[in-house]
């Protein structure tokens, strides 16, 4: 860990954090009127992972998508316009939160069906390996993708093939208000199953940033140098409901020790902590990135509030395409 | 004045009487047990009947179609839930190569008593995924009936009637009309499936419709008689399969026909109800028949874009017009809005 | 005399040229480099193109179909191979949720240009899910392009257009098209999808037709020829899009309908060219337009069960005798029938 | 073993052979008009496991069923018939080859899609453990259905809801023409990617009827008590043609020494060898015994083509049950 780096992963963080609270604080309004999954508390396996991929390296993610997508690089405007339903999103307002997309930075695309982007995410993997670049794909997922038939086909062949494939499963233990073990047979953790398969497995502590990194760097590292694909999960916890603006703690079904033990160690301020004690970071400097960040999001949200909505006519726009698009 | 309740109660009273009269009767799908029930209409049936009979699932649906079609065959009679149709489409080879089939392919050996409820999402930026009516799919299948409830006092009976149907039945249940009310009563006799319901008798114009479309048409009717048109609405109730014999009888009288249908136009119901009738009613046919249905494109998630995606009550008036070659005012139904056109009502305020 | 070639050979060049001519093209599928190579449609295409880019697969027909689009999204055109179309059911989620959507709900921003064959089976005993012809379903979604070529001379040009084309195109193949002779010729030009072709002309009555139903509406025509009729043929060749402007000039013209379809009576597109013919033609039509369908039934196993089940040449030239109301003679066509029928000849002495 | 038991496999694995190489004989008379897909080389799995399975146990299986519904005790004459399209068939004609029936001894159904009747199987054991009844659901597989995304659905489900489920697998080694390698990453085998998901399994020769026997011995008895599901992997062989009558070796997509090997071990002579040597059995017994089979197969088939094809009416019928139908 050094200073760059530090600041990297706090300012990193800190984004995705005050995104996710900007849109909590403002979804009353009924101006983003769509579905909104939020990541607040969730934010170190984004932020590291976001750190080590390259520009070149591809990326897929589901329902909950925002800080994956920031972390990628995908441009914040557009997000927050797409949100809002505006012409100016990253899919012109056709998709909503749930379908991010920048191929500028290469995020491919993120969708609303459990598990639906995993086996794209190993087909972009093939292309990949076929260019031979080096590059590789990312499929962001949550511990329900462990559920889905698809994600075991898409394992099977990404390991047939050897493909240059991540797989990361934040595992915030939920699946909307259902806990791992009404779902699957926990006798062995999600990532014990997996390296049953014969993948590359690792396992780390999703609210500490620098055991993602290091985890995910080195990885990565693997998979670069054609060690095939790999899966990585991250435990981790969701502060407000699943869907939507509120906390919903009210709802009894988490509980209270489980809630106050994931709080109390939160990503952000964990990290402040140890790279304040460790001198990688000063407390101002923090304060000022803040700052910066907040000016940011609020010209975000500007942007989005006075970009227009689409025309009625792209309604039916976009049916089919015309030509081929490059990526 | 009677006591009032929902659509959604009346779904979960349904699936209660159901768990209550018959031990076989099995209840699950994602949510099912969590503290919001799937919208109010599995709420505290675990408690009630305990997690053998009543539970959530893993995020499997193509395998939970198997399991339930296996618990049929096993003697049981499983529901299953999904919070959105389109999260169904995993399940296809399950329920068309498997619960479709399994009477027929074996020689009516057996029969497979699963109901699968789907949930059609609508507005707050459901977007493509989230608001497919694929009702269509659904009735080109031979082997599979296909229940669209529209009215609140309907929705018990028939949900019932496809419960205790020997046969697997896909109960699709617009989400717009979960908090629609209705009188509470206790009555729990199953509806027949197959039989359209006429909710209002006309010469000029048969309206057929279903679910969400027939609330629609109620206003859209309402509207017209104020004007002296007299409508023949038929809630479909079955759209598979369909009650022919209600629809032909109808069109006998008026010679005139709409079709109203919540999905994609082509390859639509309204489409195979047109054709049903050149085919059986030609001769008693004094105009062109008719459909209003979704455009051959997505819900887009702005609401900017589905402001004008749906049929409402107003377009059904003016295509009467059209169909009767008459001058017709619907700024009334249009005054009445009260509120935006991606949500069911002022209740709703997301964020699903 | 020409040399004589076959739908599966055209099939193959078709697959050959492309990945011959554009390094981007894929080709997988159960059993593409196996012996038999997908009914001779893969032969050699593995040895000649090596293992990167035609290969086999995993039994794993949703991933694989998600695994095509993503490779679609990094830069290839990935053509996937069912071997049936039943198989495909399992990957339906992906298909209608990702490969038909993508386009439309990311605004455009890129498109899917995955072809998918599907072969449709029909006869020794494929019975009720290895024989299934869903045209109707793919036809219902939004995004995709649906083609369903009938004769040997056009499938090469179509299977071209339909890899080059930047959507996701669904392909089927009849089964029983595959040994279809043609002349051979080195035209490497791909066909315009969502044109139709008019395969006859003539005033009597408009037909319209797909897939291995062309190759019956061709003995039919010819029949009727013989006795005087002169049927409009139109062999649709893209069933989504359809070539509605063919179809609507030919009803101007004829006055008269007859739909023909490999699929399922019920929400068909016979329905669908029916009532959009009543919507767009009404005024030009003489007699009800009327469709020939396979029964709202599956095939059965059983050869004593499948007699009567496909629509065959002189149940078209019957079908044309009421539409025209004329006594028409058709033993001809019974008489010329020269194997069993569930059988698409002599050749074929199964298993599959 | 005792001779009791050495009789009954050795008059089970000839009598499925007996079977599967009289249709094979018969086929090319044009009379069984359906896809076929033969056992022959592949009967011990199914004599061993039918010795152990109860009446009250409930099986389902795939495209290649004729010996699994033979050795549950699935009623000859009928699947004979069924293959001839006959109406005193199984399923009265409709369904062929791939979709054999006989609920009066517990055999479900089997279908014709690859992993269709997993989640089938597992639902009847959920049924099964809820009547509690000590029964237990015998799915049938081949090695392929390991790639399908429905089997490790259904396993989770099975793992979760501790089912009394047992997962036999076939493993010839082919898919068609498809080596196990070209589908499956086989780092791992297969019995060892299931074991680690968390599954109860055991892996065995599939050409020796007593290894087979004794593992699945061992195994239902631990899933009747209560032990939860189990996978079971016998490796195979199969003789014919995947799908058909004819051998088709000369496609030299198995290599000759591996069928060689494979068939000079067969299942058949191995144990009779095995029975004769150590008293079990004597050769003239199992003499007899084939005679007798012949006379019952020979029958078989004589009632089969004696049968009345289904009236065409019931070409339509069947497409809605009117009332339950009781098991
Ligand atoms: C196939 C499918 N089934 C159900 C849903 C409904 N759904 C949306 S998000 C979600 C929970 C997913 O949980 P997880 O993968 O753990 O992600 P998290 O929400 O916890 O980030 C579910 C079940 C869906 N979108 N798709
Ligand atoms: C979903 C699906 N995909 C493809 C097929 C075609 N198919 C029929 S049998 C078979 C091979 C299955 O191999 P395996 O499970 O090993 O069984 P085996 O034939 O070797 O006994 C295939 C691919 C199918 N029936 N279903
Ligand atoms: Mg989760
Ligand atoms: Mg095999």
């Amino acid at each position: 860990m050094n200073k760059l780096l530090a600041q990297k992963l706090s300012h990193s963080m800190r984004r995705i954090r005050t995104v996710e609270e900007t849109i909590a604080e403002r979804y009353s309004e009924q101006q983003m009127r769509c579905p909104t999954h939020l990541s607040t508390g969730q934010e170190a396996v984004s932020a590291a992972v976001g750190e080590i991929l390259r520009k070149t390296d591809l990326a897929v993610s589901g329902h909950r998508a925002h800080a994956h997508y920031l972390a990628k690089g995908g441009n914040l405007n557009a997000m927050i316009a797409e949100i809002y339903g505006r012409v100016t999103g990253c899919a012109r307002g056709k998709g909503g939160s749930m379908h991010l997309i920048d191929e500028s930075v290469g995020f491919m695309g993120s969708t609303a069906i459990v598990g639906g982007t995993v086996p794209v995410g190993v087909g972009l993997g093939y292309g990949l390996k076929l260019k031979g670049e080096q590059n590789i794909a990312v499929i962001f997922l949550g511990d329900a993708v462990v559920e889905t038939g698809v994600f075991y086909e898409s394992i099977n062949f990404a390991l047939l093939k050897n493909l240059p494939v991540l797989f990361v499963c934040e595992n915030n233990q939920f699946s909307v208000y259902t806990p791992l073990e009404q779902r699957q047979s926990t006798t062995l953790d999600i990532y014990e199953r997996v390296a049953g398969l014969g993948v590359m497995t690792e396992y780390g502590n999703g609210n500490d940033v620098v055991e993602v990194y290091n985890k995910t760097k080195n990885m990565t590292e693997k998979i670069r140098s054609g060690g095939g694909p790999a899966f990585l999960q991250f435990d981790t916890f969701r502060w407000r409901e699943h869907c939507g603006p509120n906390y919903d703690d009210d709802l009894n079904y988490r509980e209270t020790s489980f809630i106050e033990k994931w709080r109390s160690d939160e990503p952000i301020a964990r990290f402040e902590k140890y790279a304040i004690d460790t001198g990688l970071l000063k407390e101002t400097e923090i304060q000022t990135n803040q700052i910066e960040i907040e000016a940011e999001v609020n010209a975000a949200f500007e942007f989005a509030v006075n970009s227009p909505f689409p025309h009625a006519d792209e309604a039916s726009k976009h049916v089919f395409a015309e030509q081929h698009i490059k990526g | 004045m009677s006591e009032k309740t929902t659509f959604a109660q009346e779904v979960r009273d349904a699936l209660h009487h159901a768990l209550s009269s018959d031990p076989s009767v099995l209840v699950f799908g994602l949510g099912v047990p969590d503290p919001k029930g799937v919208f109010g209409t599995t709420t505290d049936l675990q408690t009630i009947h305990g997690e053998d009979r009543v539970f959530d699932m893993p995020t499997s649906e193509n395998a939970m179609t198997g399991i339930a079609i296996g618990a049929a065959l096993g003697g049981f009679k499983p529901i299953l839930t999904h919070q959105r149709l389109d999260f169904a489409l995993l399940s296809m080879d399950q329920l068309v190569n498997n619960a479709a089939k399994w009477h027929f392919m074996f020689g009516g050996k057996r029969n497979v008593p699963v109901t699968i409820r789907m949930i059609l999402g609508r507005g707050w930026g459901q977007g493509p995924t989230h608001s497919q009516n694929l009702q269509s799919w659904f009735a080109h299948i031979p082997g599979l009936k296909v229940v669209m409830p529209a009215l609140a006092s309907d929705v018990k009976s028939l949900l019932l009637a496809s419960i205790f149907d020997p046969n697997p039945v896909i109960f699709l249940e617009h989400r717009w009309l979960h908090n629609m009310q209705t009188d509470v009563s206790t009555v729990m006799a199953p509806a027949k499936l197959g039989e359209a319901k006429l909710l209002s008798r006309g010469d000029a114009v048969t309206i057929v419709s279903m679910s969400y479309m027939t609330i629609e048409a109620l206003h859209a009717v309402s509207c017209l008689k104020e004007q002296g048109v007299e409508i023949d609405l038929i809630d479909l109730r079955t759209v598979s399969p369909i009650d022919w014999t209600k629809i032909e009888k109808s069109v006998e009288k008026t010679g005139r026909l709409l079709v109203l249908d919540t999905g994609f136009k082509q390859v639509s119901i309204a489409g195979e109800i047109i054709t049903h009738i050149i085919e059986t009613s030609w001769q008693h046919l004094k105009s062109q028949p008719v459909r209003l249905t979704a455009p051959n494109y997505s819900e887009s998630t702005s609401p900017a874009l589905t402001q004008n995606y749906h049929v409402r009550a107003d377009d059904i008036v003016t295509k009467v017009g059209e169909i009767i070659d008459k001058e017709l005012n619907c700024q009334q139904l249009i005054d009445q809005r009260s509120s935006l056109h991606d949500v069911p009502g002022d209740w709703f305020t997301g964020p699903f």
